[in-house]
């Protein structure tokens, strides 16, 4: 996957996770639907954030080869 | 909130389908094993399978297990009927039918493994497959206990009146058992060995709800 | 003593062996039990059997998609509960006046003796059965096509 | 929403740092600094990251996926007072997660470390035993229903103590170190996630973090009653606490002597059950 790719699905999905977290406390959205989207969504937050920091910007090291 | 049945076990009804003299239903409990017999299911399907490693004796080198297409087509399939078989197993409403589905699931287990070219796996399979068998008996007897002694076999009319009999239960815990739960890890542990993760993961993933329904429905009736 | 159990329960050629006694005790506690059960009959599907009629091993009685008399669970869902004859195709119908055998033909082929054993089954459960014989099958046919490979 | 989860997650891996601290100390050794276990899943989500050639792919990134989902989901189930059976089944959902996790890669050590957490499934039974006394006492599985019958009638803890124990049990069985933690051995490196490195392993660290904390929070609710947050969160210190003094003082059983333990102890636990429900 692109870097833009992952960058996008972790801004989308920050955003939807704050909204619902909102949307719960100001009684907009159900609680159940918050809950639902939350958990759905959380996952894919927190694997696109890792990925990003993961992906260097720099050249790294030579990697090792293996034996 | 409503709750299904009005009971305080499995938290709020969603819906129901009706399918002839059967009706289906998802609670809060079961829609959840539902979504993961699904999400396993298509893990099953779109999934290969991992290329297990080994070290040849003697030296430093290895290679990569691969499996036969055909043997991975045929684990594929079973693979996914096994799947099928939790879904209608965990949102039945029917004790009858749930009890059909749990010796689906059982057969399909053996057929998951049954492509596996091991002799140690094999003859582990083998012995699982005995017992899946003799555990038929007490499955269907609870089943048919129920409807002997309470003239019904819905899920809905037997809810919360406790006319089940505990024999009845537990002869439906123990045919459970047999068809794919404890004190059978061994059997089971043997059988991980064999290769094809998405499908063998199908074994365990199908036991389990399994036990999580019988858990629920023991409670309801 | 754990040991021993440990030892006992870590070898799977005792798997069938350890599932007995469990079984066994819970059918000897279930047996003290019997009397105290009561026993339900209206959900018997009341069997007759008519020599002349044109479906005769097969025939469960019954106006065919007419209302049935054994208890259904959800009435409004299932009328023709029970009796196999409601299940009949109208074209299977009119065959049956015409020949007299109709109801050989049925119960001699593998789908109609499925259909004997299984004959107080509704909806759902008949489907499922099926599938059961049919993954049965295909495991079986499966080990024997791959028996000469080895 | 979303800020319970994150802060849940930090309090779990902070617990496990108190955890490894307080083992250290007791077995004499200064240990590392409680916010190791933070650090740790930090540097792994810098560190690079793919996916092996002979893993199963979608199996293995599914798996950090769904070990994620369910102890949220758990979590957002303890905190809206739902069902405990549901809990259970999330729990035994983990189990699959371990066995996924080890068997995706293609490697012998993760799937040695698979097998025995297939060998462990014992370590579910006492949940069950736990779950279905309870139900004998509060006539109801709903969290909020077992909260309103403890500030009635006080903690579970005294009436329903063999519960308690059985829940203990469950939770010393997920605890990295403990008697029971036959997945994690060392001879198996690091046991079923010993393939998954990087991110994935960082992700991994973080949900089992949240699943300690899960743990550790179902116990005080379900046993001790709605004390306020403060003092939750102090009994949650406290039983990590003797959890970790526990870890610290046991071997690591065998892993068939482990399952026998804990299917004798469930044993032990229906007969009470049964004792109750016939004779009181």
């Amino acid at each position: 996957m692109k870097r833009l790719h992952i960058q996008l699905i972790a801004i989308l999905s920050g955003i939807i996770l704050i909204l619902s977290s909102i949307g719960a406390y100001l009684g907009a959205i159900s609680y159940a639907i918050s809950a639902l989207a939350t958990i759905i969504i959380f996952p894919a937050f927190i694997i696109s954030i890792g990925l990003l920091l993961s992906a260097g910007l720099k050249d790294g090291d030579i990697p090792f080869m293996g034996y | 909130m409503i709750r299904v049945f009005d009971q305080g076990i499995e938290g709020a009804g969603l819906f129901m389908i009706e399918f002839g003299d059967i009706v289906p239903y998802f609670s809060v409990y079961t829609a959840t094993l539902f979504t993961f017999a699904i999400i396993f299911t298509l893990l099953a399907t779109f999934s290969i399978p991992e290329k297990q490693m080994d070290i040849i004796f003697g030296g430093d080198a290895y290679y990569a297990k691969e499996i036969k297409p055909q043997d991975l087509r045929f684990q594929r399939f079973v693979a996914i009927a096994c799947g099928t078989a939790t879904l209608g197993a965990v949102v039945t409403g029917d004790i009858f039918n749930f009890t059909l589905f749990a010796a689906m699931i059982g057969i399909t287990n053996i057929g998951i493994v049954a492509s596996s070219r091991s002799h140690h796996v094999l003859n582990a399979a083998y012995q699982y497959g005995i017992v899946a068998m003799i555990a038929c008996v007490p499955l269907f007897g609870g089943a048919a206990m129920i409807l002997a002694t309470t003239g019904t076999l819905s899920i809905w009319s037997l809810a919360g009146i406790g006319a089940a009999p505990i024999l009845a239960k537990i002869l439906l815990l123990l045919g459970v058992m047999g068809e794919g739960m404890a004190p059978f890890y061994i059997g089971k542990a043997e059988i991980t060995r064999a290769q094809g993760a998405p499908f063998i993961l199908m074994v365990h993933v199908s036991s389990l709800l399994l036990f999580l329904r019988v858990v629920e429905i023991i409670l309801v009736i | 003593m754990i040991r021993r159990l440990s030892h006992i329960l870590s070898d799977f050629d005792k798997l069938s062996q350890i599932y007995a006694v469990l079984v066994i005790i819970v059918i000897i506690g279930g047996i003290l039990t019997i009397p105290s059960l009561e026993y339900q009959a209206d959900r018997l599907y009341p069997k007759t059997i008519h020599p002349e009629s044109p479906l005769d091993p097969y025939d469960r009685g019954g106006t065919p998609f007419e209302k049935t008399e054994v208890l259904a669970e959800y009435p409004e869902n299932s009328p023709y509960l029970g009796y196999v004859t409601a299940y009949l195709t109208p074209f299977s119908l009119a065959l049956a006046t015409l020949t007299h055998h109709v109801g050989t033909t049925i119960v001699a082929h593998p789908g109609g003796i499925i259909d004997e054993i299984l004959y107080n089954t509704r909806g759902l459960d008949t489907v499922v059965e099926t599938s059961i014989l049919f993954v049965a099958f295909g495991v079986a046919s499966f080990l024997f096509l791959r028996r000469d490979e080895e | 929403m979303i800020e319970y989860l994150l802060s849940a997650m930090i309090l779990g891996l902070l617990l496990h740092g108190i955890h490894r601290k307080v083992i250290a100390r007791v077995q004499g050794r200064p240990g590392p600094p409680i916010w190791q276990e933070l650090l740790h899943t930090l540097k792994f989500l810098f560190k690079e990251t793919w996916i092996p050639k002979t893993a199963s792919q979608g199996l293995y990134v599914g798996v950090v996926a769904l070990a994620l989902a369910i102890w949220s989901a758990a979590l957002i189930l303890l905190l809206t007072g739902g069902s405990l059976l549901l809990l259970f089944a999330l729990y035994l959902i983990h189990k699959i997660i371990e066995h996924g996790t080890g068997l995706s890669s293609g490697s012998q050590y993760s799937k040695f470390g698979a097998i025995r957490s297939v060998i462990s499934a014992a370590s579910e039974l006492p949940l069950l035993a736990s779950v279905a006394l309870l139900y004998l006492f509060t006539g109801s599985l709903m969290i909020s229903d077992i909260e309103a019958y403890q500030v009635i009638n006080g903690p579970l803890l005294i009436p329903a103590f063999p519960a308690a124990i059985a829940l203990y049990m469950v939770i010393l069985s997920k605890i990295h170190y403990g008697p029971f933690s036959i997945i994690e051995a060392k001879e198996l490196v690091s046991g079923y996630w010993t393939e998954h490195f990087g991110v994935w392993r960082g992700l991994l660290n973080a949900a089992f973090g949240l699943k300690t904390f899960v743990l550790l929070y179902t116990f005080v609710m379900v046993f001790i009653g709605p004390i306020g947050l403060p003092l939750t969160l102090l009994a949650i210190l406290i039983l990590m606490i003797t959890l970790s003094f526990v870890c610290a003082v046991t071997p690591m059983l065998s892993p068939y002597d482990s399952v026998s333990i804990q299917t004798v102890t469930t044993g032990l636990i229906a007969i009470y059950i049964i004792y109750l429900g016939v004779f009181a």
